[in-house]
This record gives C-alpha cells, sequence and structure tokens, in this order.
C-alpha cells in the first residue's frame, strides 16, 4: 500500500509515527489511508494547498495515476486554476453558495461564459503573457447570512444588468457538458467578448 | 422566474458603486472591547465581580456596622448561636463573629492580594527578561525556576514560617518565594511567542531599545493571560493562608483571618458548627468568585477555547 | 531511554543536595533553640543537651554529618520524642500516609477523566454545566473545609462513617475523597477543555471519513491525545495531595506522616521537620520523573533522549 | 461512462446565533466513473462545504441539509443513518484533508491507522501481516 503511493521502504515507514514523515509523505500517507478500501470516488479538499509546488506537481501525478489503476473517481476541491488544469476532466466554477458553470477543462479554460470565470482565469499568472499586471477581482464575496437575491457575481460583475440584481439566472445549455447561469447569455443581453487577458494561450490540456 | 417574462429593460446595464461592496460587514471594535463585550455576556463572572465587590466593601466598613467588639473578650456571651444581637452568634471567648469575620476579611483579602500581586511584579519581570533574552540568560533564570519548583509550594512556606517566625508579612514573603514561578513561566512562554511575531521586529528596526521593547509592546500582549492567571494566583494565595492558619502558622493572636477562625472553630464545630461555617463559607465565596471571574476572563481574552 | 533516566536521576540528586542544603540552613537560622520551650531548664542542663545532639559543633561539621546521615536516610534523634530516630517515625506513619494519598491519586483521575469527557461530550448542554459548576465548587472549596463538611454530614449526622478512627478500610473513604476534591475539579476542567481541543481537531474528522463509529473515534482517537495535558498534570497532583495530607489527617485524626509533621512544626522538633521535608522531597521528585517517563511513553513526539525531556 | 454520483439542488445552510447562513444554495452536478470533477471558486464560495456534505462530516446541530439529495448507488445518502453511512465512509468513498500535518492522529502509527479502515470494513483480523496489495 505504501509502496503504492510511493512511500520508500514502507517495513520501516509503517511502524513511525506521523510526526516522523514530511508533509508530502504525510499526504501521501493520507491517500494511502482514503484509498484503502479502494473506494469508488475520492473526494480531495484542497489536497495540494499546504504543501509546495514540486511536491504538489508529484501529488497530482500520483492521483492521476492511482486513478488510471483503480478507476476511482476524484472530486478535487481547489482554488488554484494550476491545479484543476493539471488534473481535471470537468470543472465545476462556485461562487457564493451556487455552481455558476459548469464544463470540461477546455470549455472552461478556452470558451468561458461566466464574467467570474473570466475574472479567475485572468487572476492566473500566465507564462507567455508580457502583461505584468495581474487583474483582481474588485470587492469581496457576498455574505451568505443574507445572501444577495439575484446573481450572487452581480455586485462584483462588470457587466451586471438590472435582470443580474433582482433574479437568479436559468442554466444556459452551451454544450452538451458546459452550462452557465448568466443573464448575458440570453439574447436580449448585448453581446460581450470575453477581454484579452483571459484567454490562457498554451495548448489544449486533453483534447 | 423563467427567463421570457423578463424584458428588454432588464438588460440594461446595473449601475454598481464599487465603493459599497468594499464595506466591511460588521463595524470593527478594539480587542479590549470585543473582550469586554464577551465577558460581559458571561453571567456567572458578572456575580463574580459583584461578589468581590461586596466582601471588599465589607471587609472595609464591614466591622464597624454591627459597631460590636471583636477584639476583647465579653465572657458573659460565650458559644451563643446567631441571633439577633450577634448575627454570626459569638465563639468561645465571646467575641462576636459577624465583626470578627469581617475583620478577618480585611486581613486574609489584604494577604491574598498582596501575594499575588509581588507574584505578578517578580513573575512579570523574571518571564519577560528570560523569554526576551533567551539562549544562556534564559538557561539560568529557567534552572533557578526549575529547582525552586521541583519543591512543594507549600512544604517551602512552611519551612520559611517556621523559621521566619509568625506574622502576615512573613507570610506574604514566605508565599512569594516560591510563588512567582508559575506567573514567570507563564509570562515567558508568551514573550518566547511574540518575540518573533512581525510587529516585535517591525518596532525594533525602527531602533526601538530592548527596555521600550520589552514593555511597550511585550508586556501588553501578553496582559490577557497575566490577567488570567493573576485572577487563579489571588485563590491560591488565600488559600495558603487558610491551610497555613490550620497549621498554627497563622496570623498571630490578636489579629484574626478566616484560617485562625476556622482552625479555632474546628475543635467544637460538633457542638457550635456555626462558628466554622461563616469564615469557612467566605474563604469558599471568594475563591469561587476570583475562579469565576478567571474562567470568564480566559472565555473572554482567548476566545479560541470558548464555552 | 537509560541515558535519559540517568540524566534525569542526577539532575534529582542535585535537587535534593539544594533541598537539604537549603533545609539545614534554615534550620540553623531559626530563632531559639528547640529546647526553649521545653519546661524551665537549668542553663547547665541545656548545654548539655546541646553537646548530646552535637548542636555546639561548628556550622559545618553539623553540615558535613548530616548530610552523610541524609544519604543513609537517618535524619537523626528526635528532639521531641527522645529516643524515637526520626526514621522511625517516618516509617511507623508513612503507610496511613501511602494508602490515603494513593486512594486519592486515582479518585482524582478516575473521576476526573470520567467527569471531563462527560462534560465535553456534552458541550454546551445542561450536563456539560452542571460538571464544570461543580468542578468550579471542587477547587474553590479548599480540601481542609472539605474534610469538615463531610465529616460533619457523613461522619456526624448520617453517622456512615466513624468521625476520626482508623481501623478498617472504611475510615479511609472519606479522608480520601476530602484530600482529592480539589485535584479531581481541576484534572476534570483539563481534561474537558483537552478532549474539546481534541474533538474539534481535523484527525478526528479523518478517524470518521474512515467510516469508524462515533464512539471508536472519540475514545480510541479522542481520548487516547486528550489524556496527555492531564498526565503531565500528575506532577503538581501528587504535590498537592502530599501537602493536603496535613491538614486532611488532623482533622481525620489518621497518624499518618502528614500528622507527625504537623505535631513537629508545632513542637519546633527541627530533626523531624528536616527529615519529614527531605523524605517528602525525595518522593515528589521521583513522581515528577515517572510522570515525564510515562509522558515520553505515551506521547511519541518526545523524545526520549534529548537533552530537555518532556517536561 | 456510468454516472456513480448525482447531487440534485443541495442546499446546506448553518444555524449561527445571529442568522442563518445559507453556504450552499440548490447546487447540482454530477460524476461519472474514472473522471476527475474539479470544484473551483473562491474560499468562502461553499466548495468545502458541498464536499463535506456528501460524506455527511458536517456535524448536524449548527449544519443543517435544506433541501436536495445526493444519490449514489440509486440511493440518497442525505436519508441515511449514521450507522449506514459508517458503512460507506472509507469503503465506498475516501476522502483526504487540506492540511497533512494535523489530519494524522499524532499518537498512532501509520501502519495502525492505515489498516485501521481496512479492519473495520474487511473484518481481516489484526494479526495479519500488513504488506497488503491491493487487496480489499
Amino acid at each position: 500500500m505504501l509502496k503504492q503511493v510511493g512511500i520508500p521502504n514502507p517495513e520501516k515507514r509503517i511502524n513511525q509515527y506521523p510526526h516522523e514523515f514530511s508533509g508530502g509523505m504525510r499526504q501521501r500517507a493520507m491517500i494511502a489511508i482514503a484509498l484503502a478500501c479502494n473506494p469508488k470516488i475520492l473526494i480531495a479538499d484542497e489536497p495540494t494547498t499546504a504543501l509546495d509546488v514540486t511536491i504538489q506537481a508529484q501529488i497530482l501525478d500520483l492521483m492521476k495515476e492511482l486513478q488510471h489503476e483503480t478507476g476511482t473517481a476524484i472530486i478535487l476541491i481547489t482554488h488554484d486554476l494550476g491545479v484543476v488544469a493539471n488534473t481535471a476532466h470537468r470543472v465545476a466554477v462556485m461562487y457564493g453558495g451556487k455552481i455558476v458553470e459548469t464544463g470540461s477543462v477546455d470549455e472552461i479554460f478556452y470558451n468561458p461564459k461566466h464574467p467570474y470565470t473570466w475574472g479567475l482565469l485572468g487572476s492566473m499568472p500566465k507564462l507567455d503573457s508580457h502583461d505584468e499586471e495581474l487583474k483582481a477581482i474588485p470587492g469581496s464575496p457576498p455574505d451568505l447570512a443574507d445572501p444577495p437575491k439575484g446573481c450572487p457575481f452581480a455586485a462584483r460583475c462588470p457587466y451586471a444588468m438590472k435582470a443580474c440584481g433582482t433574479h437568479m439566472p436559468e442554466y444556459y445549455e452551451l454544450s452538451s457538458t458546459q452550462k452557465t447561469a448568466c443573464w448575458l447569455l440570453d439574447e436580449r443581453a448585448p453581446k460581450v467578448e470575453p477581454p484579452e487577458f483571459v484567454n490562457v494561450g498554451g495548448s489544449k490540456v486533453n483534447g | 422566474m423563467s427567463q421570457q417574462q423578463l424584458t428588454n429593460v432588464d438588460f440594461e446595464p446595473l449601475h454598481i458603486d464599487h465603493a459599497e461592496s468594499e464595506k466591511i460587514v460588521g463595524k470593527s471594535t478594539s480587542y479590549w472591547k470585543d473582550a469586554w463585550r464577551r465577558f460581559r455576556k458571561n453571567k456567572l463572572a458578572l456575580t463574580g465581580i459583584v461578589v468581590l465587590l461586596f466582601l471588599g466593601f465589607m471587609a472595609a466598613f464591614g466591622a464597624d456596622i454591627s459597631g460590636e467588639n471583636f477584639r476583647d473578650n465579653d465572657l458573659m456571651s460565650t458559644n451563643q448561636a446567631p441571633s439577633s444581637d450577634h448575627w454570626f452568634g459569638t465563639d468561645n471567648l465571646g467575641r462576636d463573629i459577624f465583626a470578627r469575620t469581617w475583620d478577618g476579611a480585611r486581613i486574609s483579602l489584604f494577604i491574598g492580594l498582596t501575594a499575588a500581586f509581588l507574584d505578578l511584579i517578580i513573575g512579570i519581570i523574571w518571564g519577560a527578561i528570560s523569554g526576551y533574552f533567551g539562549g544562556k540568560v534564559d538557561e539560568y533564570m529557567m534552572r533557578i525556576a526549575d529547582i525552586l519548583s521541583s519543591l512543594p509550594y507549600l512544604l517551602v512556606v512552611i519551612l520559611l514560617m517556621v523559621v521566619m517566625g509568625q506574622g502576615i508579612w512573613t507570610m506574604i514573603i514566605a508565599m512569594v518565594i516560591t510563588g512567582w514561578i508559575n506567573m514567570a513561566r507563564i509570562v515567558r512562554g508568551q514573550v518566547m511567542q511574540l518575540r518573533s511575531e512581525e510587529y516585535v521586529l517591525a518596532s525594533k528596526s525602527l531602533g526601538a531599545g530592548n527596555s521600550r521593547l520589552l514593555f511597550k509592546h511585550l508586556v501588553p500582549n501578553t496582559l490577557g493571560p497575566i490577567l488570567v492567571t493573576l485572577t487563579l494566583t489571588v485563590p491560591n494565595a488565600i488559600f495558603t493562608e487558610a491551610f497555613l492558619s490550620f497549621l498554627g502558622l497563622g496570623v498571630p493572636m490578636p489579629d484574626s483571618s478566616w484560617g485562625v477562625m476556622t482552625s479555632e472553630a474546628l475543635g467544637s464545630f460538633q457542638y457550635f458548627p456555626y462558628q466554622l461555617f461563616f469564615p469557612a463559607f467566605f474563604i469558599c465565596l471568594t475563591m469561587l468568585a476570583f475562579n469565576v471571574i478567571g474562567d470568564g476572563l480566559r472565555d473572554a481574552l482567548d476566545p479560541k477555547d470558548r464555552k | 531511554m537509560a541515558k535519559y533516566v540517568m540524566k534525569r536521576i542526577a539532575y534529582i540528586l542535585v535537587s535534593l543536595l539544594l533541598i537539604i542544603t537549603a533545609t539545614f540552613f534554615l534550620m540553623q537560622a531559626a530563632p531559639g533553640s528547640p529546647f526553649a520551650s521545653e519546661r524551665k531548664m537549668t542553663p547547665a542542663m541545656e548545654a548539655q543537651m546541646e553537646e548530646a545532639y552535637g548542636l555546639n559543633d561548628p556550622i559545618h561539621e553539623q553540615y558535613v554529618d548530616y548530610l552523610v546521615n541524609a544519604i543513609t536516610f537517618d535524619f537523626g534523634p528526635s528532639f521531641k520524642y527522645v529516643g524515637q530516630d526520626v526514621m522511625d517515625i517516618i516509617l511507623r506513619s508513612f503507610p496511613y500516609s501511602l494508602v490515603i494519598g494513593l486512594e486519592a491519586v486515582f479518585i482524582a483521575i478516575g473521576l476526573g477523566v470520567l467527569l471531563g469527557v462527560f462534560a465535553a461530550l456534552k458541550h454546551n448542554k445542561f450536563g456539560d454545566y452542571s460538571a464544570m459548576i461543580i468542578a468550579v465548587l471542587g477547587i474553590s472549596v479548599p480540601s481542609f473545609i472539605m474534610a469538615t463538611i463531610l465529616q460533619y454530614i457523613l461522619a456526624i449526622k448520617f453517622d456512615i462513617f466513624s468521625v476520626a478512627r482508623m481501623e478498617s478500610f472504611a475510615d479511609t473513604i472519606l479522608p480520601a475523597l476530602a484530600l482529592a476534591t480539589t485535584p479531581l475539579a481541576f484534572i476534570a476542567r483539563l481534561m474537558r477543555s483537552s478532549m474539546l481541543d481534541v474533538l474539534n481537531s481535523d484527525y478526528i474528522k479523518t478517524a470518521k471519513s474512515k467510516g469508524m463509529s462515533q464512539r471508536i473515534v472519540t475514545y480510541k482517537h479522542g481520548l487516547r491525545n486528550a489524556l496527555l495535558p492531564v498526565i503531565s498534570y500528575m506532577g503538581p497532583l501528587v504535590a498537592g495531595i502530599l501537602t493536603g495530607s496535613f491538614v486532611i489527617e488532623k482533622i481525620f485524626g489518621i497518624p499518618g506522616l502528614g500528622s507527625e509533621f504537623v505535631t513537629s512544626i508545632t513542637n519546633r522538633d527541627y530533626t523531624v521537620i528536616m527529615g519529614t521535608t527531605v523524605f517528602y522531597s525525595v518522593i515528589l521528585l521521583f513522581c515528577v520523573l515517572i510522570v515525564d517517563l510515562i509522558y515520553g511513553i505515551v506521547d511519541p513526539r518526545i523524545k526520549l533522549d534529548s537533552k530537555g525531556g518532556g517536561k | 461512462m456510468k454516472k456513480i454520483l448525482s447531487v440534485q439542488n443541495l442546499s446546506v445552510s448553518f444555524d449561527t446565533y445571529k442568522s442563518e447562513v445559507k453556504a450552499v444554495r440548490d447546487v447540482s452536478f454530477d460524476l461519472h466513473e474514472r473522471e476527475t470533477l474539479a470544484i473551483v471558486g473562491e474560499s468562502g464560495s461553499g466548495k468545502s462545504v458541498t464536499a463535506q456534505s456528501i460524506m455527511r462530516l458536517i456535524p448536524m446541530p449548527p449544519g443543517k441539509f435544506v433541501s436536495g439529495n445526493i444519490i449514489f448507488n440509486e440511493e440518497d445518502l442525505i436519508q441515511k443513518s449514521e450507522k449506514q453511512m459508517e458503512s460507506i465512509r472509507g469503503k465506498e468513498i475516501g476522502m483526504i484533508f487540506q492540511d497533512p500535518m494535523t489530519s494524522l492522529n499524532p499518537t498512532m502509527t501509520i501502519g495502525k491507522q492505515i489498516t485501521e479502515g481496512l479492519i473495520k470494513h474487511q473484518n481481516m483480523n489484526k494479526k495479519k501481516p500488513i504488506y497488503l496489495e491491493w487487496s480489499c
């Protein structure tokens, strides 16, 4: 088991205590624990946030490898788009307690339709773009104690319209896998192209 | 609400002033105000404060209220049960227990508070210095503290009392000699922790001298734990005073403290339980009040371990 | 592991040496000689008595032979009970104190842990508040007052226990209970807050996510980690019970070492005072060592060969 | 690919002393076999609450299921009793957490923590050597 998750000389390691393990090793142990009984689903709640980048990559590769071997479905919770691009097949973008957009990785990265997704992509550092300054999304998340009536993102959305403030938008089916809840997609709304800083560049991830 | 009911007008841009979305929801209160708000909610702790105020007031004026004598013996009315003219009754020498309790209160509280206060002062200085400088200094200071604390606290106090003879101040000094260690340890722990905090380094980089740093930044920030420990050292000091008086090492004859009264009343408490009841009750009441306030303070100042 | 134990024993010996020296010099500094309170004695007799007890030799000589004797646990004769060695007194009276002391330790830990866990599990409900009120009361009522209350109610009013007799086992329950109330309350509060911390920690959530039942999660995972702070409190607990016994034994009329110590104080019987102090210190220091060893074994994070050890 | 998990109109909120915090509002998504679904969002968007409510790890006195259901193996996990959930957690659905530093029991060996779940779900006896291939 420990070999499976890539922990060296497991015979000795098995009798050791958690404090004798490094961060990355502990997360591997956690994965071993979670996958011990070969579950159908693995929920990973920000698995790599507490790890530094190099270990992060190892853990993500490990999860992909294990998924390939055991066929376990993974729900990956993260706020880091880099992690998403690296491992996910489908993406659901959540904001203010609601899913505002879902779609395959390529659809979300190359054909986002929701202003919040644009904002997220804009705030992601890109290798090839010479535009140094990252685009932050102004304002702060809504107070879920009394959530806004309409679209949760209305208060911070540069393209917000009256409807967004009053009614929660329906899900528009953009393709078999992509649907987005935003009034911009309504035929009566002004056509808006995603701003320049959104396009991520780079090749499609896994077709 | 499906899309059809919406009209075109709904699709005009909505004017949002970003300033509004920047406003942080709750009004920001200073740390102490916030702590006081939480402390006020704790009714138990408030009753503790009220009890203490009452005790303080009675200690100051109680003896005079009843106008009874509590020093000279009145052999006529010995061992009377609580009655109209002697509210708490009289003891075997005819002295009015009510007046004597409050005179005793004066001494017991005085000993408790002074001992705790001295513990505080020495503890803070010792702890702050050893915590702040660390290294060799810390090593020696803490070794001394460890050796002193390896002795059972009461044993040391008893030995000192035997040697230094009896009296209020000797008792206080005996208590303080080993009493400050607990406070010093807590202050040291806090200072060590805070020493590496950014704002300490920031002010150091601004050229603040060590002493300024220590007493301007570090100590005020350890005020929370200090306060909590203080409210726990006072009852401990009162307990020790009662304990010593019980062993006969208490306050010399003419004065009386709760401990002395309790130990005197022990002999005959099967026949006159009231003689023992009142001083013992007040010892417990004071300690209870301090403990309850201590808990309230800890919850208010250190919200992490809420009730 | 052994290296650590040796280091700690050396550490204890140093402390003991300090204690013996301290008590010795304290005794020298004490006002008046032990015979001052004796019935009228002619100065000649007094001088002769002092000679007999070697009080006239120069200080350092007295100190050296005291030290030698102390190592062999021979604290010299008692001033008060002529002809009785301090050690005899200690050996005769210590068993009583030991029995009650151990009983009190078990009661304090047993009930304390139980009350603490109960309060933590019933967090913010009635059970929690009532348990904590009992705990705060327990801390606020000193042992000797609790003793008088217990004695008054149980022994006099309902005559369940004897007021002050020391034959049967029943007689040890009341004093042990009185002795244990304050530490018991302290452990309950300590246990409750540590249990609450543990129950909110991540590894409890991990355990739950493994499908373990609530009972296993709380007791097997939770209790084990929550006990650590309680173990580290064992040292001061023993000290508290030790010193508490002085008064309890006086109230319940138990001829234990505690009451001997008390009588020796009132009689200014220096050799007995010094002997008992050193004896108590030895017990206490070894208890602290045992507690640290247990702590090292239970909590794997503490390496036993590191310099500071578990404290 | 077969759909193994379907979250339909899930709403979860918490009763705090001041007000009711609606952490998750009408969330629906599906999960297919051998697929990785990423749930992305800023902190406070309700993504962790969604994940933990699938495993029913959220303490129910403050938290409560307002609406919706979580279909797994054609059964709704919300209706299941705590006992039934215990046989699903770890066996059917595994979970790893954010901070490895604190999510392992400091006083238990790694080996024991791994096999604990196995022993429970496969009621293996303890003494069996622990070098498992991909057995259970």
